[in-house]
């Protein structure tokens, strides 16, 4: 089997550059990629377009490129909680592309898959269908929607093994399935690496052909936005 | 007058026997605490769940197992756990029975506006569009009327839609309404101690009101 | 949870009639719907449209619905090894609709995926292209291609649960995750047949969402087409 | 001349290092035992595994484990199973470093034929016709003359095709070409034994030959 292991986040993002565009798994802080995003904002690279569901929290995952004027544009589908993020938008500083969360997924799915544009309802008459060709269908009417591909894809997993293959967690797995197929390097970041052999090859989440390089990440926070528990 | 409770509970009402069901954030997500026992019933969270389970404990809590209000939760058993491409492909693909959301604005041939307020910092429209454009059932809880007395229950939307001819039935705080897919609010319940004429002043949009209009039970 | 058991094969496909399109999972012999095709071959509807990789050999798999002459259209990428199958294309008695793999695959997960149409590259130039619209992106030509779906799929897994969360084992699980998402009503022939809460939800391939019955089948014989030894 | 077995040695010669590679049935199955084992490489098959082993011996047969020619199979450690619409994710999004199949006819712009003739019962394209559209590097062998003596490299396929303008190289019995961009057969290699009077003559499309032709070193 081929070996991707890298020495750890630095090198893992060695060359990545300015004006690069990413994509970072993740949704909310949940599965985000925390030691590329640390080595990201060491780095200092500025003018980042950042593909990610969300743009983190004012001092956690993506809020901490943004803090740092790292971010030239972000898309996503909900940029909620985050305070810099809305006086860098007012401001002009940052654009903001929002995709409806269902297309979002999608069209990285088609970047990986080498489907170039399909057919979704989501956004039908509203502002997201702005200059896109409608077509109907079966009486429905459907938006045609163009791929999304990465220069860097960067995803978060549970385990993975020395050639690339990945298992995620929980509802970690989130977008980083799709992201992994859709850049032109894919760098994984795993809890545990362990050798190969050791994942059953019948539930592995993401086949090591999508991925490029990985590393066992340390010292993760995982830190909840929305700590609910039952009475 | 329905508090949010009230509207939680009357839509819980809606809920049927081997539904699977997608609740959105804010009075949505209360109707799983009244949905009755005796159904089996499964929550999809599109965030890459089926099988929704309570809060957890303090010991339960786990970061790698939130809903799509960034909430921690548990999992019931026969739960399933997938990625958002696989989990919009179900909801797209109208795999999901029912989807219950909130909305800002409804318009009397069913368009929703939930997702931008113009002057107002944008936040997204998460994954609305896609419920909404895909969802083969659609039950709007709303408030009928904004804090200033405007109603929401409108011949059009003035806010940025969010998907159009989609919602199917409403539960505000003074009534239960379907949207008839010709178009209007048809009137079918009164929430407790509201009367017809209030809800006529209330809605904004062609109201039908065909006989005798009952007060719900729960 | 939703209890989606049925006592067995005949119960599950009770209400398949006459000219009904049907999903049957399998690549070659490999992870088809034993079971099922028996009660079906029992059952003796006729005027079938079977969407299905293969037509199985002579005398297993869908073969056995061609020599009852149950089947009036196959939509397949490769039908070699049935020569019955042969004499009933020739003889007109049979329609075939050929297409590639990949699309065939794509048309089916996009029809459970609720994606009307997709561009794909698979075919321009040739005579699969025929009436299809031709699209250019980023100076490669795609083919405009439909969903597929079915009134029944019928898939085969290796282990299920009682609300219809399966996994499949091997390379028996090819077609069969696509096309339990892409019928109106989804069978699910399994080996193993366990109570709720005994599969890992994290290693699930087909949520139960999609699968509306059930059963454990029996007496699999799951035929080699090709026993091929190492020396 | 070279003979089905030294064809797939030769083609095996183009493997490098860190490659994922699709062989299709028949001579390109063969390659697989000739490339070295210095190399890691991993071998895709189409119906859903990256890592594709030996053959099994009679106690390892499994029939839910086969490759895509419908052979019993093993797979190698770190292998990853998946479905047929994640496989063909992998091929059509260009995941697959190189991808070796057998062809009837090649035309000098790099269109190929290989799934039907006219008159004779039409099998299917299974993936070929994916996964010559997809791939970033397609070889092709083949022989370079059919039984009776006519040529398969030819300036326009006469066969129905497969794909256009895909193949990138050809080994033959003859030769080892390169398709170029702007068309033609460039001849690289002969075959031990073969003169380039005799490739010319076997050759119906445009040859291109530069220089001294060097016969293959294996």
């Amino acid at each position: 089997m081929i070996n991707k292991v890298v020495f750890g986040a630095e090198e893992a993002v060695r060359d990545i550059g300015d004006n690069a565009v990413l994509m970072l798994g993740g949704f909310g802080l949940c599965g985000i990629p925390e030691n590329c995003i640390h080595a990201l904002l060491k780095k200092g690279i500025k003018g980042l377009t950042c593909i990610s569901n969300n743009a983190g929290v004012d001092d956690f995952g993506i809020g901490l490129l943004l803090k740092t004027r790292q971010v030239k544009k972000m898309i996503s589908s909900y940029v909620g909680e985050n305070a810099e993020f809305e006086r860098q938008l007012l401001s002009g500083e940052l654009e903001v592309e929002l995709i409806p969360q269902g297309t979002l997924a999608e069209r990285i799915r088609a970047g990986g898959a080498g489907i170039p544009a399909f057919f979704t309802p989501a956004g039908v008459g509203t502002e997201v269908a702005t200059g896109k060709e409608v077509r109907e269908f079966h009486g429905k009417k459907y938006l045609l929607e163009a791929w999304l591909r990465a220069d860097f894809s960067i995803v978060k997993a549970w385990k993975g093994d020395t050639t690339g293959n990945l298992v995620y967690r929980g509802t970690a797995r989130n977008f980083n399935p799709m992201m992994a197929t859709a850049g032109k390097i894919t760098i994984a970041e795993v809890e545990e690496l362990v050798p190969v052999g050791e994942l059953d090859p019948n539930y592995i989440h993401t086949p090591g052909i999508y991925v490029q390089r990985i590393f066992q990440g340390k010292n993760y926070e995982k830190r909840i936005e929305q700590r609910t528990l039952s009475k | 007058m329905l508090d949010k409770t009230g509207i939680a509970k009357r839509i819980a009402k809606e809920v049927k026997d081997g539904m699977y069901i997608n609740l959105g954030i804010g009075i949505p997500t209360l109707v799983a605490n009244y949905i009755p026992t005796s159904l089996n019933v499964v929550l999809q969270s599109e965030n890459g769940l089926l099988g929704i389970g309570p809060f957890p404990t303090e010991q339960e809590v786990d970061p790698d197992l939130i809903n799509a209000g960034k909430q921690t939760i548990t999992m019931m058993p026969g739960s399933a756990l997938f990625s958002s491409a696989e989990s919009f492909a179900m909801i797209r693909g109208g795999h999901v029975d029912l989807t219950i959301l909130g909305a800002m604005e409804v318009s009397e041939n069913g368009d929703i506006a939930n997702w931008k307020v113009p002057g107002k910092m944008v936040k997204g429209m998460g994954g609305a569009m896609d419920l909404v454009a895909s969802a083969k059932h659609i039950i709007v809880a709303m408030q009928h009327c904004s804090k200033e007395g405007a109603s929401k229950l409108l011949r059009q939307c003035t806010l940025p839609i969010t998907g159009i001819r989609c919602v199917k039935k409403i539960v505000s705080d003074l009534a239960v309404l379907d949207v008839l897919p010709e178009g209007g609010f048809k009137l079918l319940e009164r929430a407790p101690g509201v009367t017809v004429t209030e809800i006529q002043q209330a809605t904004a949009g062609k109201l039908i009101i065909e006989g005798e209009i009952p007060e719900m039970v729960f």
